[in-house]
């Protein structure tokens, strides 16, 4: 590749192949569903499924909490993979205090979560 | 354990007033029953229950049984003058006997391990509304079996907690197990119609094409 | 474009094949049964899916509890009364192409249980049905036939054209009523567009 | 769950007077945090083993109230069987608990022959013991099965359960013809006599069979995962048990020693002996822990019963199938099967038909207190204990 090209163009090609190798079965989807297949919908297929019973009451309910609390402790271990990405790719280059600060960072959403469990969140009322 | 008739009379004390009686059943296995009106059903189950030579304590199966008006017929020995000798003749007597609805218990005891006490309520008539004393105030495990009995014979149980359907759709009328239930006509042609099939076809199809 | 040709092709390697076949072999390898066992036939249809008969080499393992993601329903087990308003509902709200096999004697007449007072004699006085099974319980290996004749029926399936499949024709309905409980009988005790006894005509 | 008190059906029942049986969610006094959620566990899902519904109230996670509601096989065998004869109800027997098709069989012959008084002769009562025992194995083996698919193991235990439950089901199609519906007994003995090799076959089959429990017992009875979601849940009392009249391995995982081949000693359990397993706590993992125990049991009484089988006529002579007409009278009949005691209660008048044919469905009765096991824990959990009670719908709805 000659060198003068600007060095990340390789990515935004990668970028623009992956997008059309995910998007492009779509459209091809919704193009044979407009052309071929014609919508039928109904008014018994949207009804809500309720195991082959019409659903009586609706399913919007006030939830308890401790749905949401559950959402949170898993949202500290997603957030905490997308930053240790970039960091174990090049964590062998990278000197001793780079793993230390990481170290830090993953001991303090650990310490959350550990302060969670002792409080009971976690066990179901 | 202690005879039918045993248990009849010490029942009869402590339940005054039952009418008790014990129902003969002529089969090799001879599993006799103990009939008990309905009023005094509650009080007699409660002393089978309790008593402490007995304890049956578990409630094997409920039983709804339905006798249509019945004509019967029995051979009466009967003695008659036949043409100047004096001679026996059988003679066949008709007796005619009303129907009834019936709720059969069989009671068992897991503590002392013996055998079946059979409990049997008649009810009056045929006619609804006809009412039984329901025993599951003293066995649970007649809960479900009294509401079937209910579902498919129309047995009223007053005391039962939660009288309802169990088997068939809610909005559904009539007692599908009594002996005089109508199906609804479901009919299907049948490629070589024969008896009641053939009466069924001739009332759907036209003339021409029945030909049995 | 001949056979002979497309022979030849095909034993260099090049495939050529009509967009129709792609189609239908696609849809044929990948049917998704409604895991909607009723009675005994729904066992013969889990022993079908175990490791001894095994279903997963039609592509079909996969049971979907919920109708949304099913493409196929195994009508397996006797289909009572007050059943049957659910099976015309869950059939309903299967998304199209959708298709139906009646498993066993009592999803296709009642079966032995013919003359019950709460037995649907047969699933298609309601809905449509592609293939129907014999047998009280059909074996693991006739639910296998049957799925092998649905292949087969899928894959003569039209794209275009009068007689195409009915998921591509607007006109054919994708919904059909659902029986409601009457006081004696389920109100109406067929669907007179869909269920077409055989009329023996002397 | 402490801090929750609730208070069963079982109160209510003995307070005759009561008989309003809607409960409010107060009674139950779960903390009312968010509005309570009414779904019906319905007809078709996973985890009923057919079409069983549970309408299930929920406070979040909590059950604060179920309903089963029943009847949707309900296929009216026993209407059919008024208007068939005594032998043409023998295969709508298969039906009932398609699981145990030859124990269903055995507890109708039973039944008639304690109507007509008739005898069976001692081969079939060897050959009628080693395929209810058989059968016993496989419905232990396949509730097992179940049981892990419902807490979540898709697949895998239910695979290795179904392996051993062909070659059970080629022995019992080699002997009657059929792998599920077998219509092999008759009144007074079997219908035919054992194949050849056939002994061979099922000794082979029952040598084999310790080992695949062990393995079994090995990857599942010490699994923490299992034992943590089992035990303490759907916990039954014994007086409870006895007084729903509740049969079979859940009634001997909450300590009641109640098992018909002992009690009633029918066919000739009294030559084998052979230990009742019994529970302590009730909950759903004495009642895993039981049948696993019984299957060891039964292979126990398989493998002396299948040395010493004799020879001689399979049916008793005298018996008539074609015209058989019971005299009048009634007679109850009951066996263990794997889910309880099957009782069929017969009346005769005499006529070729029966009068009144009546089953004792152990799955319906086990499920009376399904209500007060789940009530107060998690919707997991009441799928779990609706598993372990084993019921099977052709035989609850009959």
């Amino acid at each position: 590749m000659p060198p003068d090209k600007h060095p990340y163009l390789f990515l935004l090609v990668f970028f623009v192949m992956a997008l059309g190798f995910a998007v492009g079965p779509l459209l091809l989807a919704m193009l044979w569903a407009k052309m071929f297949s014609p919508a039928k919908p109904g008014e018994m297929k949207n009804a809500t499924y309720e195991c082959g019973l019409e659903s009586k009451g609706d399913a919007w309910v006030a939830f308890k909490s401790e749905y949401y609390l559950y959402g949170i402790l898993f949202l500290i271990f997603d957030v905490e993979t997308i930053f240790l990405l970039p960091f174990c790719v090049a964590f062998t280059g990278l000197s001793v205090g780079a793993v230390l600060a990481m170290l830090v960072f993953v001991l303090l959403l650990v310490e959350g979560l550990a302060w969670a469990w002792v409080k009971g969140v976690l066990t179901w009322k | 354990m202690e005879t039918l008739e045993q248990t009849l009379a010490r029942a009869a004390v402590a339940a005054p007033g039952a009418q008790l009686s014990v129902v003969k059943n002529d089969s090799p296995c001879a599993q006799h029953s103990l009939l008990v009106d309905v009023e005094h059903a509650y009080a007699v189950a409660k002393f089978l229950r309790d008593d402490p030579q007995l304890r049956l304590d578990y409630c094997s199966n409920v039983t709804g049984v339905d006798f249509l008006d019945a004509e019967l017929s029995e051979k009466v020995k009967v003695k008659k003058v036949v043409d100047g000798v004096e001679k026996e003749v059988e003679e066949v007597k008709k007796t005619k006997r009303a129907g009834y609805l019936e709720a059969v218990y069989h009671l068992y005891s897991m503590a002392l391990k013996h055998g079946p006490v059979i409990l049997r309520q008649r009810t009056p008539g045929r006619a609804d509304p006809v009412k039984v004393t329901s025993l599951t105030p003293l066995w649970r495990s007649c809960e479900f079996q009294e509401r079937e009995v209910f579902d498919l014979y129309g047995v009223l149980f007053d005391g039962h907690p939660d009288l309802r359907r169990i088997l068939m759709w809610d909005g559904f009328k009539d007692y599908p197990m009594r002996k005089d239930y109508a199906e609804p006509d479901d009919y299907e042609y049948e490629p070589t119609p024969h008896d009641e099939v053939l009466e069924k076809a001739k009332a759907h199809l036209p003339k021409a094409e029945v030909k049995a | 474009m001949d056979d002979g040709l497309r022979n030849e092709l095909s034993k260099q390697g090049v495939v050529v094949v009509k967009l129709e076949e792609l189609y239908n072999w696609g849809r044929k390898n990948s049917v998704w049964p409604l895991s909607f066992g009723l009675a005994c036939c729904a066992i013969e249809m889990m022993a079908a899916s175990m490791a001894r008969y095994d279903l997963a080499r039609f592509g079909a393992e996969v049971f979907r509890p919920s109708p949304r993601q099913a493409d196929l329903m195994i009508v397996a087990g006797t289909v009572t009364k007050k059943m049957a308003p659910q099976v015309v509902r869950l059939y309903n709200q299967m998304p199209e192409p959708k298709y139906v096999i009646a498993m066993g004697a009592c999803a296709i007449s009642g079966g032995p249980f013919k003359q019950g007072y709460n037995v649907l004699k047969g699933i298609d006085r309601y809905i449509p049905v592609d293939v129907h099974i014999p047998g009280c319980p059909p074996r693991p290996e006739a639910l296998i036939h049957a799925f092998m004749t649905l292949q087969r029926k899928i894959d003569a399936q039209k794209l275009t054209g009068p007689d195409r499949a009915r998921h591509l024709n607007a006109d054919l309905p994708s919904e059909f009523p659902v029986p409601l409980f009457g006081e004696h009988d389920l109100v109406p005790s067929k669907n007179p567009n869909v269920w077409r006894p055989a009329v023996v005509v002397r | 769950m402490d801090g929750t008190q609730f208070m069963t059906f079982h109160d209510l029942a003995y307070d005759a007077g009561k008989t309003d049986f809607q409960r409010k969610a107060e009674v139950i006094g779960v903390g009312r945090e968010g509005e309570l959620l009414e779904v019906a566990m319905g007809p078709q899902h996973p985890s009923t083993h057919g079409v069983f519904r549970m309408d299930v109230v929920l406070d979040g996670e909590t059950v604060v109230k179920l309903k089963p509601v029943f009847g949707y096989l309900h296929r009216n065998h026993e209407k059919i069987a008024e208007n068939t004869s005594y032998l043409g109800s023998m295969p709508y027997t298969d039906r009932l608990d398609y699981f145990c098709s030859l124990t269903n069989n055995w507890a109708y012959a039973l039944a008639v022959e304690k109507l007509a008084g008739l005898q069976v002769p001692e081969r079939a009562e060897y050959i009628r013991l080693i395929t209810a025992e058989l059968t016993r194995v496989l419905n232990h083996t396949c509730l097992a099965g179940f049981l892990l698919q419902d807490m979540g193991a898709l697949g895998t235990p239910l695979m290795y359960a179904f392996r051993e439950r062909e070659k059970i089901l080629d022995l019992f199609e080699s002997l009657t013809g059929a792998r599920m519906m077998c219509n092999y007994m008759r009144f007074g003995g079997c219908r035919c006599d054992l194949p050849a090799g056939w002994l061979a076959e099922a000794r082979k089959v029952v040598a084999e069979y310790p080992k695949f429990l062990d393995e079994f017992d090995a990857l599942l009875s010490g699994n923490e995962i299992l034992m943590a979601r089992t035990q303490g849940v759907g916990k039954l009392s014994a007086e409870l048990a006895i007084n729903a009249g509740i049969t079979g391995p859940m009634l001997r995982a909450s300590g009641v020693d109640y098992d018909l081949r002992k009690v009633d000693n029918y066919g000739i359990y009294s030559r084998y002996p052979f230990r009742v397993p019994l529970g302590d706590h009730g909950d759903v993992y004495d009642r895993y822990m039981i049948r696993m125990l019984e299957m060891r049991e039964s292979l126990k009484i398989l493998e002396p019963a299948l040395k010493d089988i004799p020879e001689g006529p399979v049916v008793d002579p005298k018996a008539k199938l074609r015209g058989f007409r019971p005299k009048p009278g009634e007679a109850y009949g009951r066996i263990e099967t794997p889910k309880g005691e099957l009782g069929f209660y017969l009346i005769s008048d005499g006529s070729p038909n029966p009068y009144r044919y009546r089953v004792r469905p152990p799955s319906l009765i086990n499920l009376t207190i399904l209500e007060d096991m789940c009530l107060g824990q998690t919707v997991a959990d009441a799928v779990i204990t609706l598993g372990s009670v084993d019921i099977v719908l052709g035989e609850v709805d009959r």
